[in-house]
């Protein structure tokens, strides 16, 4: 009984940490860049519908991630745009982008996937990993997830080595640092932003098409259910470092996939605290831990070259 | 006669394939059947409610529909002041002269009979619940499910856990897969897409389900026993059609299995899995019931 | 009678360092007293402490010969201690007549009269010799107009000693000698002044007496008129003062050719047109003039940060196009901006790291796709060395004093093969011995066939450094000529525009 | 029909709008000392529930008042806690704040009022303005509101006059451009800043309870439904003025009470292109007016005096 709880729950936090693992590396790369996106909600829908129309469409799931991803990065290009281009305040514009992504997501699935409820969503099967899927414990707790599952989990890495060790990484981190450095420094940092921009919603996209066309097999509006904020949060939490994010995600998923299972077993303990427990859990853990703020110093702040 | 205005608030969208897409079937089948002009208004929050009923009102509306608890509040409020206009509110107990009724639906006696359905179809013993946020209805729901349950298996352990959101699927989803670990093999869940989320674990683990509310037994034959339907077009159908005979009241229609606002739907794939014993007692359990025989149903809150 | 202002045996300490240890200074009533020392001798510490900014470690505070203990800098204010800190601490988005009064208990009510104490303020700045529109916004100020905000600020206060910690550091020679006007105004009115410099000139036209601070204590204390410039700086450096760097004729072809150069301010006006000079390898160029006349869009225009309105460069009779510093860094063109901490360097980051934002795009510092981030760390540990970087190597860069911080840029930029560095007030805020090692440096990479245009306000620096001057004033090019073939007083007229 | 149309538009455009400038005046306030706070959701429902307990519990809709500014208040310190006193980033605290609002106050409301469906909560009722409410047309639009309507209209030139005009309002907006400075003029910054993380806080709470025990009577969970992000919205719309932030709240009051109207004339046109059109018309309107962003220069940055 113990076993199995424990077995199902760490399952269950990977698969409940994977969108977010993929929206929070998003959203930590192009904070890192200094661009603030609080509309990651927004376009987790927009890949989320985008996953399962695409999907329906074409008959694979792959080709469906790939339409996810475009959709993300463009659906990312609109917060570019007026921020980057026209200027406009950065919490404004993805508070826009965050009702626009749930309304055209809706909409979109109406005239589509929504009025034709007999269309099969084709889905991502599950790796089959052989023997490793087949050990006793361990099999079914990291070794039976979807393929997309351990693309997040490799991805931290990867971005961490990006940002930290590659020429285009420190340009990133200079420019959102010292814009005004960078710039002197001959990098162009409107570009080395806008990329950052457009791979954060590429991921952010992924991140919803993994809800859609992996864990669910189906889209519903509004089925992000908040999980774009909870990224964000995961990036403060992450301390803007590509494992700490990943680790805040994981701490989320378990968290999340931890009180679904007390809930269960505490049935007169009321839901909201097993709701709220991680929320101060991590407040808890960051007012011992670390109350230096590891916040890039021009995040939000808007760039212009003298001219 | 002439052509009646009527006003459909909903809480949601019109596509969440259960509340608010039972309440918008029920208003197109009514328009088929009277001679009505209808008028929708999807995912009003709380706020806007007010506003919402009070401009239908005043555009001359004879009945503006709340589909929600939520509505009850804002109805009360203001219903004095159009008196030309019937305010139907569903899913709540509120009335008040001249021209505020409501129309509720027995949730707690369709759960009961969902609590024996599941009882009597599973093996393992254990059944659960998964709850979008529970609100009255949703705790009636869960209140009968656990009794008609324990009445026809007194050992069967009920599983109960809360999403906490009407529309998170993922997690609708994960939190069904955590009681299946436990051992549930009959699940049921109320709310609205989180509803979804529930009969995809039941089909991917192989268990079964019971659908509420909204006959969606298509999106999965092979998982959905059965479902124990809400007839929101009952209400719907019954509200228009005592406006146009004139014969509504201002009190709290309630509607269960006696008056067709509750029902079960057919076993459909399951119909040879049942054996005909517990057919014919759910079929008794449902004619108690009517009968007001059935003592344990859950109270109306 | 006691001064207004003893500061007694002070110590502090900021983790392991001594930053001061034992120092005694007082400012009497009406003397001015002249604080030198090197870079991290200790003297903003020590003024941060006799304004309440920090606490001592050990040591007393007397105000008028009784100890006192600040709990702030409001209790250091009430004492009658006012500070000018060498990071000015206004609120840009504010008016002159709020900063000032920023803090003051009379603000403390519903309805303070700000016109009122408008007019007050510009009665007192007029008394003192500084003009200032007290409704101006700050952000609109240049750098002495805030100087002389923070000014009034202390003296509206009461101030019976004011601290000036660097203030000539970004003035122009005029505003230089205004500065000087208002020392000696304030002197006579009875305040006492304690003036921190790193240039000599400074202490010998106004002080009563100089301390000398090094490594955190007192080395030297005595009346003016006891010391020569010599004893001063061998005082503060602990040894002979450096020679003059030697200069040898190098000048080779012509490396930089600017034709009918025209450029804006950020604000859309005109900063300079008609600007043509040429710049040869193995010279110095030097550019004066009063700061804000457009010496620093010029350098910006070089460097490729800013697109000019109209007018060529050519770098070894190429034209150089539209802007992109990084396409001109790969030519060799080096820039040492104006303003270092929020142009030149990222302050949390290591200073290897400073050093890879400007070399990252050169092959050797890439290996595929990765950074070469030992090869880096080498090459920052030897610059560190040569140009006696002072701090901890491994810490942020932001941690080293703002002197040290320059030093670092520089070094960067003078690494590799430069062909042409554009260097904007590279010495200034740094110590005598610093500024001769820069420019020796300077000299050494001008002798082995680098093109240096140097951008100045320190005449005595062109005149040591430099083989030809040129000014920008009111927009327009004058020069360049050769150092030897013009006069301290000719330039001079230049840069006022006469 | 024109005149009815407009009429009621206009009137459920203040309705609407109320509790935004309560909240938006409030973290105007609070931004404009230099502390973001993003919980001002979670605070919202705190103040609306406990709103409605005071009133249910006392009888008076007044003290229910009073309990929810003094519950608001108290959500705010915790605020003020983490993020002044313990440093903690002023993100992550908000979104823990939103977190702790809502499932709180889903609890207390169980514990409380949800346990018996019979209590009545009192609430206000319309103020009676006598022969102005009669009038033919400006009656119903602008003389038939609650109380709180026109306190929260009277806010706004009053936290005006207060942030420009008074010396406490020069020391705050020095808080939130230049901490140092600030500090070396013998301001107490964070003293400063802990009041208008109070009064913020205090105001949130406000207009939740105009939710709840004026313009429902009632309480609901998650009842704020977003307001609370629209709110922060506001702030920047408003450019931190408080006469902007007015008026970026009464403009979203009445692209609400527009797009309720507006859907049901349309049937066809699908009713996410009525919510996302307010976005869209005030970030396009953004893009065209202000470039320049007047964010407060130290917002969200802590300041710890050195010593
Ligand atoms: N907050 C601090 N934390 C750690 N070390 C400090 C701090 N402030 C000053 N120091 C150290 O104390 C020493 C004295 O610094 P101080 O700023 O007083 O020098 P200074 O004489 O003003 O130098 P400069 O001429 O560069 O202005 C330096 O070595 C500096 O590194
Ligand atoms: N966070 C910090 N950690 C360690 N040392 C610090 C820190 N901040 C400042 N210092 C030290 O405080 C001193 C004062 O810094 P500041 O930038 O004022 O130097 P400065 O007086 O401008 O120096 P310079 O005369 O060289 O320009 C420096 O020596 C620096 O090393
Ligand atoms: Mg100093
Ligand atoms: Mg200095």
């Amino acid at each position: 009984m113990d076993q199995i709880f424990f077995v199902g729950l760490v399952a269950a936090a990977f698969r409940l940490a994977t969108p977010l693992v993929f929206a929070a590396l998003g959203e930590a790369i192009s904070q890192r860049a200094g661009v603030l996106n609080v509309g990651i909600e927004g376009i987790m829908l927009v890949g989320a519908f985008a996953g399962a129309w695409g999907s329906a469409a074409t008959g694979s799931p792959w080709l469906g991630l790939g339409v996810a991803i475009a959709a993300g990065a463009a659906a990312a290009a609109v917060h570019g745009l007026l921020c980057l281009h026209f200027r406009v305040d950065q919490i404004v514009s993805g508070i826009a982008l965050t009702v626009l992504g749930l309304g055209l997501s809706g909409y979109a699935y109406r005239l589509t996937l929504g009025s034709d409820r007999g269309v099969a969503i084709p889905s991502f099967a599950r790796v089959d990993l052989g023997a490793l899927g087949e050990l006793p414990v361990l099999g079914p707790m990291l070794f039976q997830h979807h393929l997309l599952v351990y693309v997040a989990l490799a991805l931290a890495p990867l971005l961490w080595w990006f940002v930290n060790r590659t020429g285009w990484g420190l340009a990133i981190r200079a420019c959102g640092e010292e814009p005004a450095a960078a710039h002197a420094a001959g990098i162009d940092v409107l570009r080395v932003r806008w990329g950052c921009v457009l791979v954060g919603g590429a991921l952010a996209g992924a991140g919803g098409a993994y809800l859609s066309i992996a864990q669910i097999g189906n889209f519903v509006e509004d089925m992000v259910a908040g999980r774009g904020f909870i990224a964000i949060a995961c990036v403060v939490y992450g301390r803007w470092n590509p494992f700490g994010v990943l680790l805040a995600a994981l701490f989320f998923g378990a968290a999340d996939a931890a009180q679904i299972r007390l809930q269960a077993l505490n049935p007169d303990v009321p839901y909201q605290f097993f709701v709220m427990a991680p929320y101060v859990l991590a407040v808890g853990a960051l007012v011992f831990v670390s109350r230096r703020s590891r916040l890039p110093a021009a995040l939000g702040r808007p760039f212009t070259p003298p001219r | 006669q002439q052509e009646l205005k009527v006003a459909l608030v909903l809480p949601g969208p019109i596509s969440d394939g259960t509340f608010n897409s039972a309440a918008h079937q029920g208003i197109k089948a009514a328009e088929q059947k009277y001679k009505i002009k209808v008028s929708i208004q999807e995912n009003t929050q709380s706020a806007q409610i007010e506003a919402a009923l009070t401009r239908y009102a005043r555009e001359g509306y004879a009945i503006v529909i709340g589909h929600g608890f939520q509505f009850a509040e804002p109805a009360k409020k203001i219903h004095k002041r159009f008196p030309k206009t019937w305010f139907i509110v569903n899913t709540a107990k509120v009335a008040a002269a001249p021209n505020l009724a409501s129309f509720d639906n027995r949730w707690g006696d369709a759960g009961y009979v969902a609590g024996a359905v599941a009882a009597s179809v599973s093996k393992t013993g254990t059944v659960g619940h998964i709850g979008g946020i529970p609100v009255p209805v949703i705790q009636e729901y869960q209140e009968g499910f656990e009794r008609g349950a324990k009445r026809i298996r007194p050992d069967i352990k009920v599983l109960t856990a809360v999403v906490g959101s009407f529309s998170d699927i993922a997690k609708g989803k994960e939190i069904t897969l955590s009681l299946i670990e436990r051992g549930a093999d009959v699940v049921t869940a109320t709310g609205n897409e989180n509803v979804v989320g529930t009969i995809q674990a039941a089909k991917e683990k192989n268990v079964m389900a019971i659908g509420t509310a909204f006959d969606s037994a298509a999106l999965a034959p092979e998982t959905i026993v059965t479902t124990a339907i809400i007839r929101m077009d009952v209400n719907i159908d019954m509200a228009i059609g005592l406006v146009s005979s004139k014969k509504i009241e201002p009190k709290n229609y309630l509607l269960g299995f006696k008056e067709n606002g509750v029902d079960l739907a057919p076993y459909r794939a399951f119909e040879s899995k049942i054996s005909d014993a517990n057919k014919a007692r759910i079929k008794q359990l449902i004619e108690d019931i009517k009968a007001g025989k059935v003592a344990d149903l859950p109270k109306i809150r | 009678m006691a001064p207004p202002l003893e500061l007694r045996a002070i110590g502090k300490r900021f983790g392991d360092l001594v930053a001061l240890d034992g120092v005694d200074l007082a400012a009497g009533a009406g003397e001015v007293v002249g604080v030198l020392g090197e870079n991290g001798a200790g003297k903003s510490t020590l003024m941060n402490i006799a304004s309440g900014l920090l606490a001592p470690d050990s040591g007393e505070i007397r105000i008028d010969g009784s100890a006192r203990t600040f709990g702030g800098p409001r209790d250091a204010a009430a004492a009658g201690i006012g500070m000018v800190h060498q990071h000015y601490l206004l609120v840009p988005s504010l008016t002159v007549a709020e900063n000032i009064m920023l803090g003051d208990p009379r603000l403390r009510s519903l309805r303070p009269d700000l016109r009122r104490h408008g007019a007050e303020i510009e009665a007192l700045a007029r008394r003192v010799g500084l003009p200032l529109d007290a409704s101006a916004r700050v952000a609109h100020l240049d750098i002495g107009g805030r100087q002389r905000v923070e000014i009034l600020k202390a003296l509206h206060r009461g101030a019976r000693v004011l601290i000036l910690d660097e203030p000539t550091a970004v003035l122009s020679e005029r505003e230089r000698a205004q500065l000087y006007e208002v020392i000696r105004a304030l002197k006579r009115a009875g305040v006492g002044i304690v003036l921190i410099s790193h240039k000599l000139e400074d202490i010998f036209a106004v002080c009563d007496r100089v301390v000398v601070l090094r490594g955190g204590r007192v080395v030297d204390a005595a009346a003016i008129a006891e010391r020569g410039g010599d004893a001063l700086v061998r005082a503060m450096v602990g040894a002979d003062p450096p020679a003059g760097p030697a200069k040898a004729a190098a000048r080779g072809a012509t490396l930089l050719s600017v034709h009918d150069l025209e450029a804006r301010r950020d604000n859309g006006a005109a900063a300079f047109a008609g600007v043509s000079f040429e710049l040869h390898e193995g010279e110095i160029l030097a550019l004066a003039g009063v700061e804000g006349s457009g010496q620093q869009e010029l350098a910006e225009v070089l460097a490729g940060l800013r697109a000019p309105v109209r007018g060529t460069c050519r770098f070894r009779g190429r034209v150089l196009a539209g802007t992109g510093a990084h396409r001109r860094r790969a030519h060799g063109i080096r820039h040492v901006p104006h303003d270092r901490l929020r142009n030149g360097v990222l302050p949390r980051r290591s200073l290897a790291e400073n050093f890879l934002l400007a070399h990252w795009f050169d092959a050797g510092f890439r290996r595929r796709g990765l950074l070469r981030r030992r090869r880096a760390g080498e090459i920052t540990r030897t610059l560190v060395r040569d140009f006696g970087v002072r701090g901890a190597p491994g810490g942020p860069l932001g941690a080293l004093s703002g002197g040290n911080q320059q030093k670092l840029v520089v070094a960067r930029e003078l690494w590799g093969d430069a062909s042409l560095l554009i260097a904007s007030h590279p010495t200034r805020g740094l110590d005598v011995r610093t500024v001769a090692a820069l420019q020796a440096a300077l000299i050494e990479r001008r002798n082995a066939g680098l093109g240096i245009l140097l951008i100045s306000s320190d005449l005595a620096e062109i005149w040591q450094v430099a083989d030809r001057v040129m000014v920008l004033a009111q927009g327009r090019l004058r020069g360049p000529v050769p150092v030897g073939q013009t006069s301290l007083q000719e330039v001079g007229a230049w840069i006022s525009g006469a």
